[in-house]
């Protein structure tokens, strides 16, 4: 039954007809998938999809494989069943910064800390597109929508520190204007063993468009952003080449010369002090560059392996369950 | 055993310990439970908990209480009110003394009955001598002290021989209605195996007691309560939720199948998650999940990946879980809804019973969205009705409830361990791969569609919360569709009432009342109905383990008599469901106490009808 | 206006405008609606919206579609099929052609009907030629191509030219129905009045569109619809959304009082966020909640601190508040929870319209909790009712919900613009503080608890979930407090059946026949009550608004029927409660299709009834 | 009315008798709470606290001032609504592990990053307390209770980080056994406007018996915790000084002596780059001390200002409420 050896990025497309807004980051995003799906060797019938509500949440529909559109900020939850269920399932989960910040951020927190080996996409598209537009949780502060015609006032959060909170073991960042960039990382994300969780910059064209243009528009991104790369430096630049620099009491971007200082940083995913992605995660535009790529990657048990080593181990222990046994538990008495 | 009185044969009595939750009263209550069951009697039994962790020792919210009815009848409630209290201190006595029976037996320990203890339970004068408890048979018996010289030779400090306090009121108890003290002195040798000076400090407390009772004659009269004849078998006692997680593994393993339980932990529920998170050789997964919302919602992860899966909680819980159970029934998934009912609405009384969920099972999620609903009548039952619900779910791919409370379970009775041949195997099989595969496809029999399990090759497809056209199962907002879809939806379950028992009727067939019940008031419907038919009272009685949808029977049944009576401990959820469903006029009875029905009062009420 | 054909003189007209989502189509109805509104019509409208935010241009799944009903008599719904069609393209000639009626006008852009767009709409022929459209007066006119012309001396972009394609397509219907385009063209000069080049297109598009239906004479006939007699007064056309949303802000000026509204956004409800978070200067606080459990949490915290508060949501998100509304309902807080329906149950279908949370607003929560309902029965009754219950929360201290839904929310109608100083004063009061206070004192009256609030010195007390001493409100475990405690949760509401309008009839009160329906059905059921009485049926009609309760004479009402028909969008809910509460058998009527009912098919269901 | 000049300690004690174990925690943080209220100055009528739900969410009901005991993990927002309805009021938030960050993960997160103006006081005892103990979102990997027989699989969370990724305002940690460090801290809290968030390390002595011990018992408290104060570097220990040092790459601990390297830390809870309290986050014992007082404390608008803002602004634009406008809005016409 394993046809996977020779599938392809169609094999991995629905019938059904996608329906997003012309113009949409998701297609990239949808496209990056499939690629990588053809790429990973699961066969189809292991692989299953799952997603909130949102835009982004129609995902599943567009994979032909197993997939569950579910409810709203509800995936992990969901997610953490099936691969509890079935371990051998490469299960992803499909999400929105409304749906995996707003009403479902505490699962969010919740599947990363218990590090249930799913593969989290978290769409960032800065606003409500489903419901036409209100801002969310990671929208700017004073952005006008239908909800906040005065602006909003609420202080965005960042996806990454909040995964890196919930003591995440893969965390990463790419961009829908990168089809080569989001399939490595999601390929990464595929391989690592525990919750893989990255945020996708989403351009969502017809409530946010552009919003992300300052970042990864292809004029500025080589100057707003910098690809994380594991024993590489943290330098970026078009031109001038700049670096990252670690002073003693903070990130300093400083031109890389003769006579630049001590402490350019050396990017190393797998650093263990936490210390080290969480500075990596408070680069934000303007004032530093946007870091893209694999932020931290550790090695920790997952949940599903822990729990079904109980398992193995109390069959073990106790032997196989008998319900007799079971049945007899305790006092019992003959009457008769 | 004893020589020196005459003992008064007894058809029943019951009997309520009850002192500070420190004072170990729920073991005290389970080893009489015990003895009398090994004993040959029927029994019953109910534990009252402080709402507290611990509250501060000697006021009443601190009280602890455990009332066992043994019989040798068969009996179905642990009873209204004790014909013997043993109250450990002042708090115990205002707790408790109301419900004595007039001219009940009183035993309390004299010793607690400090000024700063009747402080603690705001007494203003000494009840045992104000006058207030004239209406007792009351026996004052300084325990404390009498414990203290029993156990005096063990050498044990103090606190430690306070703590021996309940086996001497044990063995007095036990004196009292004639108990062999074996089992509890085995007992009291395996559980204290590593502290042998505790062992013998219990030990010789009891014996103390059991002495005291019999050479200083504070008794008139004792008592002595034959066996009963039970159907002959090897019996346990068994609470509400342990029958349920034991019947949740014995489906798991009649399904052969692995069973998931996503739960967040609540009272009263909260235990059949301990009891099945030991049960992990079982291949049974806990999943304490960090809210209701996950828990339901992993489930429906679980079932949608082949797992039999479970979720439970109490009222409160339901709640949240709410808009996840019409996930499951849109998906049409297999799953089980535990609600182990308490006090409501909203926080309400956690640790008292009632049964007022009834309509929110029914009807408490948006649109129209039927499941199934069952109700266990006693706590063995509870083991039956857990594997009903699996059968049922998976048979017709739909959410399933029980409704059980925390009368149920957290009372216990004696359950006959039924042999494991004995029971019915689950029948439960996934799609297997074939071309024509249509996720929404139903049996024409159950209307049920296939489970199709991620793994399997060729099925693959996408199932979500929207409307689904009938067959592919793709998104459709088609109006005739919807239409149709709902009423499939309905039809469903309602073709199960022909899958279930029929309601049968018990007592006076021919009488020209009936009275309805459902879910955990059996026991005192059923004995109120007994007693009633006993003293001429022409009544017949049945009971509801199906709820939704009602057996076929039912209309036909309710259709013989002129009329129905609906008795239950909500303000009136049945008696709705009967009158919407079936159109007949009926007379309502309610109590809304926190309580289990009072037998009496029902008879009365019955018997006051024109 | 034209002189070349005669004009029929219509009563009535139903017109729909269907298109891509691009096509401007909602914005054609609206302009349609106001020029007949002025003529003086009455009017009722109804927008259909795709479920996608954009979906594939020229898909089926992205057709956007307006209808309007206009009269020149008094009427109550858009109409149950369109009598005029204008389909833009292939995908809304299919989406919409089922509905129009027998021998109706359709109107196509001929110049649509490529290749490529019939294949996007999943044709394999033509429909235009393969006679698949023969039962309808077809006008096929390349609208395309003419509008590009009429266009083309303002030197447009192709791109741009055709976004006037509406305009010109606006400018045949009113010629065919004789309206007069100055509105229409004042509003375009506003509307663009910085792109006067855009400005200029759509004017030369709508003119010409409506000479060339002129001078081409392609109509045979041409129709005029006089004014209807309608009250005298302004008028505004309103949505549902819009009127609640006016109506909670004129409920917060009437009590003096700040509004709080918390809310998540949710089709169909986010409207009124929107329109509540542009009134700012109405001290109305509006607040985006991470979820709709804090929305409503955070609405019953400002309602604790003194504020109107009131949490707005759709189906699902009620599962969710549930749980926190049981804790208003113990606590005894105001609040008013919107529901704006929309099919389910799941995500359902959440741009279609249903009546199926009515027994979730009544039995949805654990324990007994009975809440006040209310369901206005057209667009503008949002504005009467979004007061009301802002009357009854206060007044009662009960949570109070409303049942709009996606029909009423999005429809539009004529509204009676009222005189502010004509609106009843709610008269709301603090408690003040004085030293026998006691949290949970009521009301003799009306049983309510006084509202006091943080702040006021020396009325420092604590509230919350757990049963509550009657009185005093601290943590009771006592069982007759709680069944009192119960009952007057209960009767509280029961209560309000004598404060509220007595029920109605209408239409032949001297039937056999009652038709009962609640809610956003109204219009179709008056409808067709006022046709059939017309066509010789005798038949009465009543329209609740009121749920929970019912007004005190509606089992009067009902004892002088033979026969009553309940009527509504959902598989029997309102019968429930009707044969639940009154014991009276119904004759149900059900059509669950995410639409409004169809008057003809109720009418013909009635008239087939024996 | 404003009797609250002369108010004690004891007008602060409700009529309730308190129902907390014996020997718990609890006591001594409510003592320390009715201390600082009376040294607050704000009069008991404008002083409500709300909790949610466990052992330590009875709180309300023995403070003599408003309180709302509500529902499981919901006090957040509910106390978002009582301070939006009245800005007025002194609002103090009273939650537990799994209450804060169990079931109600979610809402913490929103309340922090709105900063509304109330103090969340979270009492991490490890463990569900109310439901007889179970293992809680801090509890300690391995963990045996009954619903984890075979020890807890699930990686705890740090409540201090997820407050920082919350991007909290003020941030801190105190312990029940230290009834003068309590009061400093809560007053700190009181007196910061926006969110304050105070974990509280509390002891459970019926399920989860002195799992501080380690860390705050009088023998060891000197060298196992380190009490942050501004402008001080991190010293501690009772006999041998030592130090925490950055050097770079992360942080070590080191004895104090002529020869230290550079890079001693020197406490700073204005610091406004994230990476300095998240530093400080991320020491935990054993590896490191503890550290305990305010890591975080910066100035940022609350939500209500903000909100109130926008209302006094509308209004100046819009001229007052006009219920005559807002009818007539839009088109209108007239008939008859
Ligand atoms: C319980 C519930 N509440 C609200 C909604 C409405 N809703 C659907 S998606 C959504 C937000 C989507 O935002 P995001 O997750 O960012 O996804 P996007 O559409 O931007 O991809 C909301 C509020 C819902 N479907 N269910
Ligand atoms: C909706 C809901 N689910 C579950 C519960 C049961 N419950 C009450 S408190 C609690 C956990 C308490 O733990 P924590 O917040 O750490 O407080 P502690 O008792 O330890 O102080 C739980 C699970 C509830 N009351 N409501
Ligand atoms: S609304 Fe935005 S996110 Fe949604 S499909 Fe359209 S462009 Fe994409
Ligand atoms: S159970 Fe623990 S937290 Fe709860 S009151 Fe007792 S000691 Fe305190
Ligand atoms: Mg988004
Ligand atoms: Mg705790």
């Amino acid at each position: 039954m394993t046809e996977s050896a020779t599938l392809q990025k169609k094999d991995f497309q629905s019938d059904q007809i996608v329906r997003w807004c012309p113009g949409c980051g998701d297609y990239a995003i949808l496209s990056a998938v499939q690629g990588v799906m053809a790429e990973l060797g699961v066969p189809r019938e292991n692989i299953v999809f799952i997603s909130g509500i949102g835009c982004s949440s129609r995902f599943p529909y567009y994979m032909n494989t197993y997939g569950f559109h579910t409810i709203h900020g509800r995936a992990p939850a969901l997610a953490t069943g099936v691969k509890l269920a079935n371990p051998n399932l490469s299960v992803w989960v499909i999400t929105g910064d409304g749906d995996g910040l707003s009403i479902g951020g505490n699962h969010l927190l919740h599947v990363l800390r218990r590090n249930i080996d799913v593969n989290i996409l978290l769409f960032n598209n800065k606003v409500y597109g489903l419901t036409k537009g209100q801002y969310s949780p990671t929208s700017d502060q004073g952005m006008k929508t239908k909800s906040s015609p005065d602006g909003a006032i609420e202080y965005p959060i960042n996806p990454i520190r909040v995964a890196l909170a919930a003591e995440a073991s893969f965390v990463a960042r790419t961009y829908d204007a990168n089809i080569k960039h989001m399939a490595e990382v999601f390929m990464e994300a595929a391989q690592h063993k525990g919750t893989s969780f990255v945020e996708i910059l989403q351009n969502c064209v017809i409530f946010n468009k552009d919003v992300f243009d300052d970042v990864y528009d292809r004029k500025v991104r080589d100057d707003h952003m910098i690809h994380l790369a594991d024993g590489e430096p943290l330098i970026f630049g078009s031109e001038e080449k700049k670096g990252v620099f670690f002073t003693g009491s903070g990130l300093t971007v400083q031109k890389i010369s003769d006579s630049s200082p001590e402490g350019l940083m050396v990017h190393n995913s797998k650093e263990h002090a936490p210390f080290y992605p969480n500075m990596l995660a408070s680069m934000e535009y303007p004032a530093y560059p946007v870091p893209v790529g694999v932020f931290k990657r550790i090695a920790r048990p997952t949940y599903e392996t822990m729990l079904h080593d109980q398992i193995k181990v109390a069959k073990q222990r106790k032997g196989d369950a008998s319900l007799k046994k079971l049945f007899h538990a305790g006092e019992t008495w003959d009457i008769g | 055993m004893s020589k020196t009185v005459e003992r008064t044969l007894l058809e029943n009595a019951i009997v309520r310990f009850s002192g500070d939750s420190g004072d170990g009263m729920q073991l005290t209550g389970t080893q009489f439970t015990t003895t009398s069951a090994n004993l040959g009697n029927d029994i019953a039994t109910f534990p009252d908990f402080p709402a507290e962790i611990r509250a501060p020792a000697g006021t009443v919210p601190g009280v602890s209480g455990f009332q066992i009815h043994f019989s040798s009848r068969d009996i179905h409630t642990p009873g209204d009110r004790p014909s013997v209290l043993i109250a450990m201190n002042p708090a115990a006595l205002k707790a408790n003394i109301d419900d004595l029976e007039n001219g009940g037996l009183l035993i309390v320990n004299s010793d607690a009955f400090s000024k700063a203890n009747l402080k603690k339970a705001d007494y203003e004068t000494n009840p045992l001598e104000d006058g207030s408890v004239e209406r007792y048979r009351v026996i004052k018996i300084p325990i404390t002290e009498l414990t203290h010289r029993a156990v005096e030779e063990t050498g044990l400090a103090k606190k430690e021989a306070d703590r021996c306090k309940n086996f001497y009121a044990l063995g007095i108890v036990y004196y009292l209605f004639d108990r062999n003290m074996n089992l509890t002195l085995d007992w009291i040798n395996r559980k204290f195996a590593k502290r042998p000076e505790i062992a013998a400090a219990n030990r010789l407390a009891l014996i103390a007691g059991n002495s005291y009772a019999d050479t200083t004659e504070i008794f008139t009269t004792a008592y002595s309560v034959p066996p009963a004849s039970l159907t002959k078998g090897k019996y346990r006692s068994i609470t509400g939720n342990q029958a349920t997680a034991i019947g949740f593994a014995a489906a798991a393993k009649l399904a052969k199948r692995t069973l998931f339980y996503g739960s967040y932990p609540i009272t009263p529920a909260s235990d059949v998650l301990h009891e099945l998170a030991a049960l992990r050789h079982f291949d049974i997964q806990t999943f304490q999940a960090e809210d209701e919302i996950a828990a339901v919602c992993a489930a429906i992860g679980a079932a949608f990946a082949g797992s039999l899966a479970l979720t439970g909680t109490s009222g409160p819980g339901v709640c949240l879980k709410s808009e996840a159970i019409n996930l499951a029934i849109m998906t049409e998934l297999p799953l089980v809804i535990l609600n182990v009912q308490r006090a409501g609405p909203s926080t309400g009384m956690p640790t008292k019973t009632e049964q007022s969920d009834l309509l929110q099972a029914m009807f408490g999620r948006n649109g129209d969205s039927p499941v199934v609903i069952l109700a266990p009548a006693t706590p063995a039952e509870c083991f039956t009705y857990a594997i009903e619900s699996i059968r049922i779910a998976t048979k017709y791919m739909v959410p399933v409830f029980i409704l059980s409370d925390g009368y149920l379970a957290n009372g216990a009775e004696p359950w006959r361990i039924p042999d494991e041949n004995d029971l019915p195997h689950i029948p439960v099989s996934n799609v297997a791969a074939h071309s024509e595969f249509l996720p929404f496809e139903r049996n024409p029999e159950t209307l049920a569609r296939g489970w199709a399990v991620p793994g399997t090759a060729g099925l693959e497809h996408r199932i979500g919360g929207l409307e689904k056209s009938d067959g592919k199962g793709n998104i459709s907002y088609d109006p005739d569709n919807h239409e149709r879809m709902t009423h499939y939806r309905k039809e469903k379950v309602a073709r199960i009432a022909h899958d279930v028992p029929p309601l049968e009727v018990y007592g006076d067939e021919t009488a020209d009342t009936l009275i309805l019940g459902w879910g955990g008031t059996y026991g005192s419907i059923f004995t109120a109905v007994e007693w009633l038919n006993q003293h001429g009272v022409k009544l017949a009685g049945a009971h509801f383990r199906y709820l939704n949808p009602f057996p076929a029977n039912t209309q036909d049944i309710m259709r013989q008599y002129k009329r129905v009576i609906v008795a239950e401990i909500n303000t009136g959820q049945l008696d709705w469901l009967i009158k919407g469903q079936f159109n007949i006029p009926t007379t309502p009875y309610q109590q809304v106490r926190g309580k289990p029905l009072l037998v009496s009062d029902l008879c009365e009420f019955i018997q006051g009808l024109k």
